[in-house]
């Protein structure tokens, strides 16, 4: 049971984290980014490549976080800013059309093998109250926890506050002088972080291929839907629900219906709860 | 002689499709029924047999050399291109070079069947050699039968027991029995399975239908299925460590089993490990590669022999494969459909003068009597229909070592205890 | 002229609603629209921040063309606008409201946190609500939070859609009063309404209607004819 | 409203007739040609119609009336193998196809009850887990759906053409049944209906229509033309497994939408033809093709956000030509505002309705 929780923390976490960063350029952008794991996967890529020119895993990783954000930023310049007033279906195409093209580019460069992505406590373990727990899922929960927070801080400084103000009321946003497209710029810069962070701890603990995230991708759009799209607390909180749920279905139920029940289980609270998760979905859907 | 002109006549076929649905929407009142549009006429016209001419064979195969299986259909598309350079640069069959069209699918049903369509109704290619043999290929039975074209070795579907289609090696099932054989062997009886919610899974639950009940004492503890391309095997490696097994066997994607070797590792669940070739990628290191030291002792079949062996067929192919520029010329994918064009080679020269179907048909039905024997596969002993187009259901065994990170061969060809 | 509006149209998507409005505002006026529902008011204002975009014609501000401007850069300039429907973040405390309109600012924290001392000294009902988020106010004190916050951005000129909208006449009245203070401190205002109240405080009056502005004339002169105002409203 | 609607009457009556004569002529040569074609090119004609008749349904639903639900690949699937089930249990072709679509569609309509609830994404999320339950059935209904292995589809012949120009003019047939149902619907009550529930669904409820009547339809019947594309999908492929209609083939689905043009009727058809069309030509770029098939996806889209159905519209309405004319126009004075209206910069897209739930935008409400 216990091992079936902290695995299930361990992919929770997986998806919390994408589904903050979906939040964050929700906020911003007004725009359900179907590339997210995609676009993480660039930073996952660029840590792999830094780790084998032998830099150290933490520079790795920090340079594959940068390389990523700043990935996040010219995607926001280059496609989806110009779309900016045409519309949601546009933009949630031109999402699917940048998921699509980056698989392809990230198989063009890195090969269609699966790679490892080694971190210094890879397959290492701890004895914990008679189980046996992975490094890598205690390093991948607690830095969900420690994103979780981070992000929570960051909405209430001043950066974070002009995001949260554009996420509610772009024209008024502007009117005051916030400048949309540096608001957009950030948020496509932290969340694309965010998400290579993700695509990074998940990719150390399976296998890093082109085709990781596709598995991660609706969970993590399940928990941010629950979370009303607009708190990246709900969010996280959502993303742990489904990871544990999925673990306990796999082992008590079947594994064959692991995904459908957890996705099952988020519509029914959603249905006894449709403000989501949070009390902030709410205040803003009685605005 | 290794062209591409498929692709030339596939862009002017698709316009041509494009026009007659496309431009007629626009409904400009001016299309003239210019449409037969296939180029169908061209070389082939001079023999009553499809992809005949004085000098050229011309076969076809679909492979998903982009998409989630691209690493395989690299490795078949090699094989494929190895052979045929090999077979045109020592003068062909009966003088005739072999012209080899091989498409992408991309590992998706429809594009599949479209492939199949293109290189018998429009590329009029002779026979269909070595097609992945993904869950889409189902999806061209009606067709080739009544098409009729020849399908040789088909990488790893179950036997449609067609006419015209005929199965080379041992089918995944005919692996995972041969594998549960084994275990008998070895005294393990509590047998676990992990399977992919497709074929694959499917495959592995008739080799436990078929072959556990044959073993007595030999029972399935644990019998888990992991959701398709999934990320998260951990539940699923739980519940088998939860069930005290002895053995695994697994048959799912490459990826999946990397993750599920890795997974054992971190449990600390050190029994032996089966997969079949195209789910352990033998040879290679499609699963192996990232499961890192979880991998060693991993057991893999083999439906054609190691990549690295030193018999004398494959030092043949490697030091071609050598001189292959694409991608995965060495893996065992690639010698897998090397033989198997070798193969057909084969039946085509005993077939003399007359390339008619009705010849193909004979001759490759008569194997069993003179069964083909190119060294890295088991003999090819094809004969008629119901069961003889499962034309081999010997495998072998290999084990991993992760310090040397190579392959060696436990158990040579055998088949499944019946 | 501060604010020259010249021949100016454009609408909401393939709907044209201005067919070309020409109006003016000098420094230290206040200038008051006025018109029926749809006349194009909010329109026209929504056109001169670059919410919309003007199809046609021109629109100045101190000289400098706006035409073509993001509204970002438009409200750097000194151009306010408190929109219809206040555009108050509502989940955003009423502090933070304010920290979102100092983006306009480029002096010190300390001058903006002055004059938000100075702004809530003009309020005072908000003071007890700095850390309440903005949907907990009233509307009056909404109405008084959207314009503390756009004054303190520092405009030149600020433009308001329906500042009476929805609020009780003593509450109106007392936001009249306080922009007549303000523009003795300085500031222009573009008032739009549908309160004709709002000649009280106005100096000159713009009539719109049907996407045109039709009628122009001193304030006073509306205050004391309620036949032409009438008539304006109506045509004819 | 669209600009033919302002057209004089004489003239429109005109280009109806125009219209009506070269749709007679397109389905007159998509009836003759292809026999002569090869059966590859049969194939994909094929392909296309059926997935122009899937992509239909999706513009009922998101298109028509802003609804995202993607519960559509599971419903393309429902059709596929509740079809399959019944030729196989005996049934005839054309009972099973439409006791098929009618399933469907009540078990589409069943998507409705929380879309009643939910808006936005949560719909979209709802509908998901819809689809996946019924993937569920497919991978675990034993031996009736065959499992993760799959079902061997009986093809429906007529005798005396082969398989695959059975499949094709029955297909055919259903195209044109299906895209003259939804002509109808759109010009009738029905059509304004849905526009409006999209546009502004509270102006909807207060002026009194039955919302949730409506919805429940337009998810019934969005289902429906589903399961027809899945039916047929089924007998051109003469193979179906779950896998087939996993979230890829959502992805595939939205893709058509939305390229097509979500809010044209024959957006679908356009869709459908930019996605067999390109993956067919694309494949002489090898390992090129998959990047450079999302990368011309993300360049139609950046250059046309209504979809290729609005490229015409796009054409006459372009910048340029918008200003010039009202600035002639102007100049004259006269008869300005019906040209420019006509003529407006900002080209018609099917971008107006809201994916997630309305952040209480106040000052924006309306431009959308």
């Amino acid at each position: 049971m216990l091992q079936y929780i902290i695995n299930g923390l361990q992919s929770g976490s997986w998806y919390s984290l994408l589904a903050v960063s979906i939040v964050i350029v929700m906020k911003a952008s007004d725009v359900p980014n179907f590339a997210v794991a995609n676009m993480g996967l660039v930073g996952a890529f660029l840590a792999y490549s830094f780790v084998s020119a032998h830099l150290p895993f933490g520079v790795a990783v920090v340079l594959g976080l940068l390389g990523a954000a700043l990935f996040g930023v010219i995607i926001d310049r280059a496609v989806i800013q110009r779309l900016g007033d045409k519309g949601h279906f546009p933009l949630l195409l031109m999402t699917i059309g940048i998921s699509l093209s980056l698989a392809a580019a990230l198989e063009l460069i890195w090969g269609t093998n699966s790679l490892s992505l080694n971190a210094p406590w890879s397959n290492k373990t701890v004895h914990l109250a008679g189980q046996i727990i992975n490094w890598d899922g205690i390093v991948t929960i607690a830095t969900g926890l420690v994103i979780a927070i981070a992000i929570t801080w960051f909405f209430h400084t001043t950066a974070g506050v002009r995001m949260r103000a554009v996420a509610e009321n772009r024209s008024a946003a502007r009117l005051v002088g916030v400048r949309i497209s540096r608001v957009s710029g950030l948020a496509w810069g932290i969340g694309t972080a965010v998400a290579a962070l993700a695509m990074i701890l998940q990719t150390e603990s399976s296998v890093l291929s082109y085709t990781a995230g596709d598995a991660l991708l609706v969970p993590a759009f399940v928990a941010a839907t629950a979370a009303g799209f607009t708190s990246p607390v709900g969010a996280y909180v959502a993303g742990l629900v489904i990871g544990v749920l999925e673990n306990l279905t796999g082992g008590y139920i079947s594994t064959a219906l692991q995904s459908v029940v957890a996705l099952v289980v988020v519509v029914l609270i959603l249905l006894l709860r449709p403000s989501g998760f949070t009390r902030t979905a709410l205040a803003r859907r009685e605005v | 002689m290794m062209t591409f002109n498929g692709h030339r006549r596939r862009r002017a076929a698709a316009a041509v499709t494009a026009l007659a649905v496309g431009s007629l929407l626009a409904a400009c009142g001016s299309t003239t029924s210019n449409a037969s549009g296939s180029g169908s006429g061209s070389s082939s016209s001079s023999s009553s047999v499809p992809g005949i001419t004085s000098n050229t064979i011309t076969i076809g195969a679909t492979e998903p050399i982009t998409g989630k299986a691209a690493t395989a259909g690299q490795g078949l598309e090699a094989g494929i291109k190895i052979a045929t350079q090999y077979i045109n640069a020592h003068g062909g069959v009966n003088g005739k070079k072999i012209n080899a069209i091989i498409l992408d699918d991309g590992f998706i049903q429809s594009r599949e069947i479209a492939n199949i369509r293109q290189l018998v109704s429009q590329d009029h290619v002779y026979a269909i050699v070595d097609p992945a043999g993904s869950q889409g290929i189902a999806g061209t039975w009606d067709f080739m039968k009544q098409a009729g074209t020849p399908m040789w070795g088909p990488i790893s579907p179950s036997d449609p027991k067609l006419p015209n289609v005929y199965l080379l090696v041992a089918s995944r099932t005919a692996q995972q029995e041969v594998a549960i054989d084994y275990f008998a062997k070895q005294g393990l009886t509590r047998i676990a399975a992990i399977g992919e919610d497709d074929d694959l899974g499917l495959s592995l639950k008739d080799a436990l239908a078929q072959q556990v009940p044959k073993h007595p004492g030999m029972k399935v503890v644990a019998n888990e299925t992991l959701p398709v391309s999934t990320s998260d095997v951990s539940a699923a490696v739980l519940a088998v460590k939860n069930a005290n097994p002895q053995a695994l066997i697994i048959s799912t994607n490459n990826t999946s089993v990397g993750l599920i070797l890795k997974e054992m590792g971190n449990l600390g669940l050190h029994i032996p490990a089966y997969a079949d070739q195209g789910a352990a990628n033998t040879g290679g290191v499609g699963a192996v590669g990232p499961a890192g030291s979880a991998a060693n002792g991993f057991l893999g079949g083999l439906q054609v022999d190691l990549p690295t062996s030193n018999t004398q067929a494959v030092q043949t192919w490697r030091a071609q494969a050598q001189q292959y520029s694409g991608p995965q010329g060495l893996s065992a994918f690639s010698l897998q459909t090397y033989m198997q064009e070798m193969a057909f080679v084969e039946v085509l020269k005993r077939m003399g003068s007359d390339y008619s179907w009705s010849n193909f048909q004979k001759t490759a039905n008569g194997l069993a009597s003179n069964p083909i024997t190119l060294g890295a596969l088991p003999p090819i002993a094809c004969g008629p229909l119901p069961d003889g187009h499962t034309c081999g259901n010997q495998s072998e065994i290999a084990k991993f070592d992760a310090t040397t990170q190579t392959w060696s061969v436990i158990q040579g060809f055998t088949a499944p205890q019946s | 002229m501060l604010l020259e509006i010249e021949n100016v149209v454009g609408g909401y998507g393939r709907v044209e609603i201005l067919h070309g409005v020409s109006l003016g505002v000098e420094e230290g006026e206040i200038v008051s629209i006025l018109g029926a529902n749809g006349a194009g008011k909010t329109t026209l204002l929504r056109t001169v921040s670059a919410l919309l975009p003007a199809w046609s014609g021109s629109i100045r501000f101190a000289g400098k063309e706006l035409v073509g401007m993001k509204t970002e850069s438009i409200a750097a300039r000194g151009l306010g606008h408190l929109p219809e429907g206040r555009g108050i973040f509502q989940m955003l405390t009423v502090q933070e409201n304010f920290d979102v309109a100092a983006s306009l600012r480029r002096d010190s924290r300390a001058e903006v946190r002055k004059d938000i001392a100075r702004l809530l000294s003009v309020f005072p009902a908000l003071t007890s609500k700095l850390k309440h988020p903005a949907a907990l106010l009233s509307g009056g004190q909404q109405q008084m939070l959207a314009l503390a916050r756009a004054l303190l951005g520092r405009p030149k000129l600020l433009m308001i859609d329906e500042l009476s909208f929805g609020l009780a006449a003593v509450l109106v009245e007392e936001l009249f009063t306080t922009i007549q203070q303000l523009r003795d401190q300085g500031t222009t205002f573009l008032i739009v309404e549908q309160n004709a109240g709002v000649l009280e405080i106005a100096d000159r009056v713009y009539v719109m209607r049907g996407g045109r502005n039709e009628v122009a004339g001193a304030a006073s002169e509306f205050a004391e004819n309620r036949d032409l105002l009438v008539r304006s409203y109506l045509g004819g | 409203m669209p600009p033919h609607d302002l057209l004089p009457d004489g003239n429109r009556r005109g280009r109806r007739w125009a219209k009506l004569a070269s749709l007679i002529v397109l389905i007159t040569l998509l009836a003759v040609v292809p026999p002569a074609m090869n059966s590859y090119d049969q194939y994909l004609i094929t392909l296309t119609l059926v997935y122009a008749i899937t992509t239909l349904g999706l513009n009922v639903l998101i298109g028509w009336t802003g609804q995202l639900s993607l519960a559509h690949a599971g419903v393309f699937g429902l059709g596929a193998y509740l079809s399959t089930i019944l030729i196989q249990h005996g049934w005839g072709f054309v009972p099973s196809l439409l006791v098929a679509g009618l399933g469907s569609a009540i078990v589409g309509g069943l998507v409705v009850f929380p879309a009643l609830r939910f808006s936005g994404f949560t719909l979209a999320v709802a509908s998901l887990a819809f689809a996946s339950v019924i993937v569920q059935l497919f991978d675990n209904g034993g031996s009736v759906t065959g499992g993760g292995g799959g079902l061997a589809v009986p093809v429906f012949q007529f005798s005396g053409l082969s398989q695959t120009m059975s499949t094709y003019y029955v297909t055919l047939i259903s195209t044109v049944l299906c895209f003259v149902v939804a002509h109808r619907m759109r010009h009738l009550r029905f059509g304004r209906v849905a526009f409006s529930i999209r546009d502004t669904e509270i102006a909807a409820v207060v002026s009194g229509i039955r919302v949730v009547r409506y919805k429940v339809f337009v998810f019934a019947f969005a289902a429906f033309l589903g399961a027809i594309g899945g039916a047929l999908y089924a007998q051109l492929e003469t193979f179906i497994f779950p896998v087939m209609f996993s979230t890829n083939t959502l992805v595939l689905m939205l893709v058509m939408l939305f390229l097509g043009g979500a809010s044209s009727l024959y957006g679908p058809i356009f869709g459908a033809i930019f996605a067999v069309v390109m993956v067919e030509l694309l494949q002489s770029f090898g390992s090129y093709q998959d990047l450079l098939y999302g990368l011309l996806l993300m360049l139609v889209i950046g250059v046309l956000p209504g979809g290729m159905a609005s490229l015409p519209e796009r054409l006459r309405t372009s910048h340029l030509l918008g200003r010039a004319v009202r600035g002639v126009a102007s100049r004259f004075g006269r008869g300005r505002q019906d040209e420019a209206t006509a003529a407006s910069p900002v080209p018609p897209t099917a971008t107006g309705s809201s994916l997630v739930d309305d952040p209480g935008d106040g000052v924006e409400s309306g431009v959308a």
